[in-house]
């Protein structure tokens, strides 16, 4: 049994808070998906011998290596292979070079997470420029000549874990946030979904935000910190993968597990189990297996000239409470 | 006498980059004698010494040590200790944030039950304490003592080795002659028990008075051994020098002019003790083309007195009058620039820089007048060096040489060279002799006159009163930080100084 | 140093001043709020100090002998790793789990000393190589799934309590005390000292260096280990990234104590008090309602502040004697 | 170091050591993906060098003074956060924005000079203090959020080119010249050796220690700054984590590249090849399809076994010439 992840900023990605995925930029790529196209078969189990690179925002993540294997079931399936680069802690720098090493390794396409779509846009069009396609996965770079993005975007996903805890407190709530690093667009993003949702309840109110580094240990203190600072708090929003988990955690060490409302992000095992056990009320949940294995589809498919029309492909969000969490995947 | 000899080193070489320090020397002592190592600085005496104490391990020289017949094989220092050789290195100094009794015992730490016994040790300690006449607790961190008492630390450190063979290093040249007189009745005794003291020093009047032999070394060879009765100082002189010298004491008196630096009433506070001066209301003045010696025990506070003039200490009073102008410092840089400049007692605290070259060190002192608009003039500065660099016989392969490779007294000759650069008003020399060589010795003396003939004043601290009464025009002595007498270079005699050094003469 | 009581010779002046600071902390929080200083709050911010103050022990050691390590933060993460990896993947014995942790622990520990004495190369260099290294090997281990599935027992070690106390505490104070005493009263810890004081004086006093620094390492190493396994024990969960960046608020905090970065003086009490300054800023941020995004600047002043008043008080100190 | 013609000079015997492990891995990634030199990795490689050789040079001498700076990283977020904000939210004119960046920059430096040498507080903890407080500034005003509308004038500053060579580079080789020949030549660059080598010495030769040291962490904040503000230019967008962690690899290419931790030796040029290794590692890993998890640990066992070979090297040397 593996369990609940922490790091920076962990899974979802930077979407900075004002982009949305509504801005849809259809014209923008058709450049791009002409140049490259090997040799190889339509569809099938086939060696392609495709060679991608994932640029992975954190490695060392959980989160992301759930997406890993779902592209490592895509490369089993289309035949290709995608090597994982990275930094292990958020460098937005770092991934930008790893972009630019791989165009000029000559890869057959790239796959990325956006997590500052300004920042990386020029990357991405040297990329695609080059003639190498790109898919952005979890966060989407709406501007930059991308093919495909496949993901949800951490605003709504924020706010519908805010919509949640409206319904769970009866649009009541003192509520203090876990951030997994208060300077990463991502948790931002859905920090700030998270009070767009919570804005039509007037009682409803954020008394206290407190970063845990996306640390499981920084998290435990800082929820144990804030429940004994702010007494009428009643409700958590970790929003990142280990924060659920880290106030939970202090909940039942306080015995005061009944008096909050907490919801988090991703299922990671932890979380999953103090759902069961009525500890944690929900949890937020992207699918980044479904990414991964996107990333990869979509590349041999913008290769082979025969992607989707629709340049955007929503993943969804889902909300795992104790009703639907043996059945939810 | 019969003797035995109880070590031999046999055909010793030993190369450094770009050196050879030891040329395939032989060496050999007997049990129970005082013998003498002498030689120029540069000589080799320290390698040969370090070779000897394992310090430079088997694989860095060629050639065999043998000690009573038996060839050995020192991978470290532990070995030879083991062997029965204790040393007191020149260079290498002590752990200062700690205790006189961990300095003592250091890597010997006497155990109970595998746990270190302090009481023990400090008890221990205190015996030798007493032994070389230091006046310290042994719970005393040593960076509370001054050099001449750290020294006799390290003696006490080398004789609860209980060694048979007794290697000291220039052990005298931060002693005054009370404590050297202490340290030769020890060696006596030591001598008396059948071991073997081996003595490096450059002064030759302890040769004489102590040891039962002298070798001689020049350039990394071994020029002769003689018992002292078959030889005289002058011929160890012509031998380590390899020509004829004429006296040593050059002192020709110059001119003496007006006054050139008034110092009044400076008083500093003792950095530890609460309510005590280390320095009290200490004035005088100094005149154009005057040596001024000052005089006086160790812990006298001279050191701090001419420290407080350089702005090196803050004093808790004192004005300062150069060329009759107040100048206030509170700074080494205020004072450089009042035309003041100190050779400081202890040259690898605070009067080199061991990694940089001998270039870098000569000009450190006047960066700004080698330089224009902060950029430095290569070519003046290089020939400014090379020019001192020769005229004081600086021995190294060339300018840029790192100084920590240096022997001891060639960097105290890099010292002198940096404040000559500067061409001062006042040169102020603390203890400028120590650890030099006859030959360097007499050159620094010479330059000493050739300075005062061109008008500088100088002010000289020294414990060697023969020194101090040749060179000086003038001696000033302190007792206890206060001023104990002045005496004229007629009047000056070691009797008159020791008298007011220890207080009778104020009477 | 006189012959004193064994109080006044734990708290020798150098460790009170840190102390003061620590103090202030402490007093002002609890009037801004009652709750710091509520059982619930000490006994968790006494667990954090403990296992922090674990692996500072072992960094003092390293510093006071003049080196560096920086490997410590991924060593505590790969021990955690290991020992949760014994635990769930192999369904290993407790014992037998920790034993692999603090094994692994060691062998960084070992691979460290062997290169810095052998091959002469710095340590700076030596420790941050083996801290990519050790990180490396994280991730090759877990890629970046926990482990998690640990029985009862383990999890005891760092969550459970004796007399209301914490374990992990008296771990701590135990490795402590042997710490203090080590320092002060056995061959290793005076050669330590001398060896960080002047390692050429050292040398020719015939002190092993190449032995010391060896085990310096390696007891920097296993403490890492020892907190990287109560770690995982307290949040009864390996994390992959645990410790990351762990080797700076260590350093810190060891140096925040009195330790010089440069080898030769330090003390183990001092390095308690660091810890503590360090892990109750932490909890008083959020105490004193300090907002999160000015919590940085209050702690980054409140650390210069804190070693401020201990120089000023020990400079004061010196000149009033004097 | 005898009368030799400049190029021996300036590649003196001590930084070709470690230009032979860089060499290595050029060759070996071009062999195994040829890629690695074409025009566009070069090109690419040269811009990631050039930022950070900028930060770098100032590190080197604030080590070589036998001090130590970890708020470089903050600095440099910092520098790009005020610029991108001046920019962004103000619209102000390129040049303001930049001065306005570098003043802030500027600002840490003296900030930690100015506790350093007169409060004589250990400068690891001024700096550590001071990239807490760096940060939390960063975090203050960005909220989180990244500055990103640039004009064009601005963004060309860090992604343009000239002659197909970026600005940056210009910009680094500029600033490395200077900072060469600073040391080399000039009385700060010398006074800066001899603080660094004894600054017992060096004051009592006259040298303004204060003064130097000043002068020492305004340089080195300045170069964090105009590397943070490249860094804003050249992603189109001012980040608030950028930089976090940047010290360490600065201070480590700055020791690799032969410059003492503890003062008093180093050279610019070794700082040049200790960037160059570490950021050709982190592209050749890619290139050499290395996979993510195993990188750091061929990266830790690469810059260990380069400094390695210097260090072999330099030791043989020593013995030979003998
Ligand atoms: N570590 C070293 N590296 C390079 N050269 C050295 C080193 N140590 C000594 N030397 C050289 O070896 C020679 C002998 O030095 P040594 O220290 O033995 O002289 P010495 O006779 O003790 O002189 P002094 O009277 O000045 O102490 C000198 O030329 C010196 O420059
Ligand atoms: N750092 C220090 N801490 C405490 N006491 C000191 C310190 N330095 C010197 N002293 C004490 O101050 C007194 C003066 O010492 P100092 O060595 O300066 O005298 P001196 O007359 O210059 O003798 P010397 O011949 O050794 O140069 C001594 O009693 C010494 O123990
Ligand atoms: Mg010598
Ligand atoms: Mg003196």
């Amino acid at each position: 049994g593996s369990s609940g992840s922490p790091a920076a900023a962990d899974s979802g990605a930077g979407e900075g808070a004002k982009t949305e995925q509504s801005k849809d930029n259809e014209a923008a790529d058709k450049g791009g998906e002409t140049s490259v196209k090997l040799a190889g078969e339509e569809d099938g189990g086939e060696k392609r011998g495709y060679r991608f690179t994932w640029v992975n925002p954190i490695v060392g993540l959980e989160y992301w290596s759930i997406a890993e294997e779902g592209m490592a079931a895509a490369d089993e399936k289309y035949g290709t292979d995608t090597q994982t680069v990275g930094p292990t802690e958020i460098n937005i720098d770092e991934q930008i070079k790893q972009i630019d090493a791989a165009v000029a390794a000559k890869v057959d396409g790239i796959i990325t997470m956006a997590l500052d779509p300004e920042a990386f846009k020029p990357a991405i069009d040297r990329a695609v420029d080059a003639g190498i396609p790109v898919v952005c996965i979890d966060t989407d770079a709406p501007d930059s000549k991308r093919q495909y993005y496949a993901g949800t975007s951490n605003f709504d996903a924020g706010m519908e874990a805010g919509n949640k805890m409206a319904e769970l407190t009866g649009g009541k709530a003192k509520i203090g946030i876990l951030m997994g690093g208060i300077n990463a667009a991502n948790m931002v993003a859905r920090v700030e979904g998270f009070k767009e949702a919570i804005k039509e309840f007037p009682d409803m109110e954020v008394i206290v935000t407190e970063d845990s580094n996306a640390d499981l240990l920084t998290g435990t203190q800082k929820a144990q910190a804030m429940m004994q600072t702010y007494p009428e708090m009643n409700a958590v929003f970790g929003t990142s993968s280990t924060d659920a988990q880290a106030a939970g955690k202090v909940a039942e060490e306080m015995g005061v597990v009944e008096d909050y409302c907490i919801i988090g992000f991703d299922d990671m095992e932890d979380t999953l189990q103090y759902i069961r056990d009525g500890v944690v009320d929900a949890t937020t949940v992207q699918k980044p297996y479904e990414m991964g294995y996107l990333g990869v589809e979509l590349l041999v498919q913008t290769i082979e000239g025969n992607g989707p029309a629709e340049q955007i492909i929503d993943t969804g969000v889902t909300i795992v409470t104790k009703e639907n969490v043996d059945n939810y995947k | 006498m019969e003797k035995q000899i109880i070590m031999q080193m046999k055909h010793i070489t030993k190369r450094f980059p770009g050196v050879l320090a030891l040329d395939d020397v032989n060496f050999e002592a007997y049990a129970g004698e005082i013998l003498a190592l002498c030689g120029e600085n540069g000589a080799g005496k320290s390698t040969l010494m370090k070779i000897l104490s394992g310090s430079y391990p088997r694989s860095a020289y060629e050639g065999k040590i043998l000690i009573e017949g038996k060839e050995c094989r020192f991978t470290d220092t532990e070995k030879s200790e083991r062997a029965g050789i204790a040393m007191i290195y020149q260079e290498i100094s002590m752990h200062l944030d700690e205790t006189v009794a961990e300095n003592i015992f250091m890597g010997r730490w006497k155990k109970k039950k595998g746990i270190i016994d302090w009481k023990w040790m400090n008890q221990e300690a205190q015996e030798y304490i007493a032994m070389v006449g230091l006046r310290a607790r042994p719970q005393e961190l040593l960076r509370n003592l001054s050099t001449s008492q750290q020294q006799l630390v390290a003696i006490a450190r080398a004789l609860t080795k209980n060694p048979r063979i007794l290697v000291l290093d220039e052990p005298t040249s931060p002693l005054t002659i009370q404590e050297s007189d202490k340290l030769f009745s020890i060696l006596h005794r030591l001598k008396k028990k059948g071991i073997a003291c081996i003595l490096i020093t450059h002064k030759l009047g302890e040769v004489f008075a102590n040891a039962d032999r002298v070798v001689v070394m020049r350039d990394g060879r071994t020029i002769s051994a003689s018992r002292m009765e078959e030889t005289s100082e002058d011929k160890i002189v012509s031998e380590m020098v390899g020509r004829k010298m004429e006296s040593y004491y050059p002192k020709e008196t110059a001119p003496i002019k007006e006054v050139v630096m008034e110092v009044k009433n400076v008083t500093v506070a003792h950095p530890y003790a609460a309510n005590k001066n280390i320095v009290e209301d200490v004035s005088f003045s100094l005149r154009k083309g005057e040596i001024l010696g000052i005089g006086g025990l160790v812990g006298a506070g001279r050191s701090e007195l001419v420290d407080a003039v350089f702005g090196k200490i803050r004093k808790n009073s004192g004005e300062l009058f150069v060329d009759g102008r107040k100048v206030t410092i509170k700074s080494p840089a205020d004072a450089i620039r009042a035309g003041i400049a100190l050779v400081t007692e202890d040259r690898k605290t605070d009067g080199i820089v061991g990694g940089l070259s001998i270039r870098h060190n000569i000009a450190l002192a006047s960066l700004r007048e080698l330089s224009g608009y902060g950029i430095m003039k290569g070519k003046k500065e290089k020939a400014k060096v090379e020019e001192l660099f020769s005229r004081m016989g600086i021995k190294a392969p060339g300018t840029e040489v790192l100084l920590q490779q240096l022997s001891g007294g060639n960097q105290q000759k890099v010292v002198l060279c940096k404040w000559l650069m500067r061409k001062p008003k006042i040169l102020i020399l603390d203890e400028p002799t120590r650890g030099i060589d006859v030959g360097a010795k007499a050159e620094i003396y010479k330059i000493m006159v050739s300075l005062a003939k061109e008008g500088i004043a100088i002010i000289m601290i020294s414990s060697e009163l023969p020194e101090l009464i040749s060179m000086s025009d003038r001696v000033l002595v302190l007792a206890e930080g206060k001023l104990a007498g002045e005496l004229a270079r007629e009047e000056c005699t070691q009797e008159k100084i020791m008298m007011y050094a220890t207080n009778i003469g104020n009477q | 140093m006189r012959e004193n009581s064994m109080v006044k010779k734990v708290f020798s002046s150098k460790e009170v001043g840190i102390l003061i600071p620590w103090i202030l902390i402490c007093v002002i929080t609890s009037i801004a709020n009652p709750a710091f200083i509520s059982f619930n709050n000490v006994i968790n911010l006494l667990r954090s100090v403990s296992i922090t103050l674990i692996g500072s022990i072992g960094v003092t050691f390293v510093l006071i002998s003049g080196q560096l390590d920086l490997s410590v933060g991924s060593i505590m993460g790969l021990a955690g790793l290991v020992t949760g990896m014994f635990l769930d993947k192999y369904q290993a014995p407790v014992w037998l789990a920790i034993l692999a942790g603090l094994f692994a622990a060691a062998l960084v520990g070992l691979f460290n000393s062997v290169i810095i004495t052998k091959f002469k190369i710095p340590a700076l260099i030596v420790t941050l190589g083996s801290m990519y290294i050790g990180r490396g090997i994280i991730n090759v281990i877990s890629k970046g799934v926990p482990f998690g599935s640990f029985p009862e027992n383990f999890k005891q070690l760092g969550q459970g309590t004796f007399l209301g106390v914490p374990y992990s505490v008296y771990i701590a104070f135990l490795i402590m005390a042997v710490g203090a005493f080590a320092l002060k009263y056995t061959v290793y810890g005076r050669s330590t000292m001398a060896i960080g004081g002047n390692m050429e004086t050292a040398r020719v006093s015939g002190i092993h260096i190449g032995r010391i620094v060896t085990l310096t390492y390696v007891i920097s190493a296993v403490c890492a280990g020892i907190a990287g396994i109560l770690t995982a024990s307290r949040l009864s969960s390996a994390q992959a990234n645990a410790g990351t960046g762990w080797e700076m608020t260590i350093v810190s905090a060891v140096v925040i104590g009195g330790t010089s970065m440069y080898g030769g003086s330090g003390s183990i009490v001092g390095t308690l008090i660091g810890v503590a300054i360090m892990e109750t800023l932490t909890v008083a941020m959020t105490m004193l309602r300090v907002d999160a995004y000015w919590q940085k600047v209050v702690v980054g002043a409140i650390i210069i502040i804190a070693v401020g008043i201990d120089t000023y008080r020990r400079s004061k100190a010196a000149s009033d004697k004097g």
